[in-house]
């Protein structure tokens, strides 16, 4: 197959979660990654999409979301980023249950992690927060732990 | 938001029926449909059937168990049913089912809770 | 409903042109748009994602195609460009069953007509071409012919 | 491609049931199967059911156009049956009813078939 590559940017705008991950599904089905990771790469996207725009952002409209598609033979990458507020401790952020916000689970990561075969976060405060997630193409090495 | 919430009040237990997806966007509707009802009518018992929900991530699991711990204090309690597969799995991976009690059916929901009141 | 805009920018690849449709069918479902008009906004979309690609690239993989929405009060605006070869002649080009390629219908111009409240097209040869299409989000004026 | 591009080749008539959307990146599939059986099985009459066609647009037209310029020469011909009503609606607009025959069923595509041959 050839390389694809495929980038939505969209306004921080709570209706376009749903549309990330229409995206995200669409491309899936495309791979003919089977529904169950369909519905797992639908919950990844959600949350690092839902986080740029919560978090990064504080909910406010007017900014920028980026998800970038990368498909190669070997892998679908999933680059989600903001220029918003930043993430001052990252390893503390990724730590399950850690929130900032005392009405959110602090699962978002933890999702993230999960659901996808490699996760990198790269923050700078007040310049932004950029998601890096893997999906592994080959089915039997991207399930380890199934 | 929820095209379809269907809403329903019998004494102080508020079903609702959720349709769509239950993320940032609908979960915001959803505190508000239930805290109005906590507030107002004084409900107690809220069931949430989940049959036509057809996504779910940390947002929509955030606020049921926001409403479990609004509920608590005020000696009520939330209780979850028809959940599909899929969006079972999710739950399951953030421990909800460890402190919300789920159900087949609404029936069921409702006749567990005539026991306990 | 605050402006909302979403862009796709996309490689030159066949098996994109249906993640475009779905973009565009995620897009006008969260809009409420009925049914049929999300066929109609899919065969738009399909056409000249479909043209940047086949007339524009000449086939060829590794250019991009860019696909910008702009939803705001009244309307949802999308538009289609490619940096490809241009088309020299841009009235010709839209006649009815008028194509360059004795396989095609030339039917392309003429859905986008028929299914948008408004088609520009603007284009120039060897720098690319850039069609605006515009779907009123009033309904009883987005359809004056049905 | 189509995932469920049926295939049944009997006598001269070749039947295809196609699965899936009709556009730029099918509708190659699509020439080069109806293409091979006529050249190498000399098929004369193709049946293409679209019940299961979801979406269709100018690229998947002209292939189906295509093969009746190509058919027609050769004494064959081509019939669409079981189209759904939206894909219907752009088939229409392309006048491609006009020149080729629709049927409600394969059965009746295939009667009319032997009346004629
Ligand atoms: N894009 C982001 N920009 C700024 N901060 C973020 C971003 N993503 C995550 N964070 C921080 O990391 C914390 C943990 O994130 P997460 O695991 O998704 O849980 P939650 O979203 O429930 O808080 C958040 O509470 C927030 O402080
Ligand atoms: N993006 C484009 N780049 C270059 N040429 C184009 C582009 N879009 C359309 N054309 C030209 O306009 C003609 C008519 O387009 P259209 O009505 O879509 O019919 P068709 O795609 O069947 O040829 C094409 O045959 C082509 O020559």
């Amino acid at each position: 197959m050839k390389e694809n590559q495929l980038t939505l940017s969209f306004s921080s705008l709570a209706e376009n979660v749903g549309i990330a991950r229409m995206l995200i599904a669409s491309v899936g089905a495309q791979l003919d990654f089977p529904i169950n990771d369909i519905e797992e790469l639908k919950v990844a996207v959600s949350e690092a999409v839902s986080n740029a725009i919560i978090h990064g952002y504080h909910g406010r409209s007017g900014h920028v979301v980026l998800m970038e598609l990368e498909i190669d033979d070997d892998a679908l990458k999933i680059t989600v980023s903001d220029e918003g507020c930043g993430i001052p401790d990252v390893v503390q952020a990724m730590q399950p249950a850690y929130s900032t916000d005392p009405e959110r689970m602090g699962l978002g990561f933890v999702f993230m992690q999960s659901f996808m075969d490699e996760l990198h976060v790269d923050s700078a405060v007040d310049k932004g927060t950029t998601v890096s997630m893997v999906k592994l193409l080959n089915r039997a090495a991207s399930s380890p732990s199934r | 938001g929820f095209p379809g919430m269907e809403k329903n009040i019998e004494r102080q237990t508020l079903l609702l029926r959720l349709d769509g997806d239950l993320d940032m966007k609908t979960a915001e509707t959803l505190r508000q449909a239930i805290d109005n009802e906590i507030e107002r009518r004084k409900v107690r018992t809220v069931i949430l059937n989940l049959e036509k929900v057809q996504f779910i991530d940390s947002s929509g699991l955030g606020v049921i168990l926001g409403r479990y711990k609004k509920l608590v204090p005020l000696g009520g309690k939330i209780k979850i049913t028809n959940v599909p597969a899929h969006v079972f799995k999710i739950m399951e991976l953030s421990g909800l089912p460890k402190i919300i009690d789920f159900y087949q059916t609404e029936a069921a929901a409702r006749e567990e809770g005539r026991g306990a009141q």
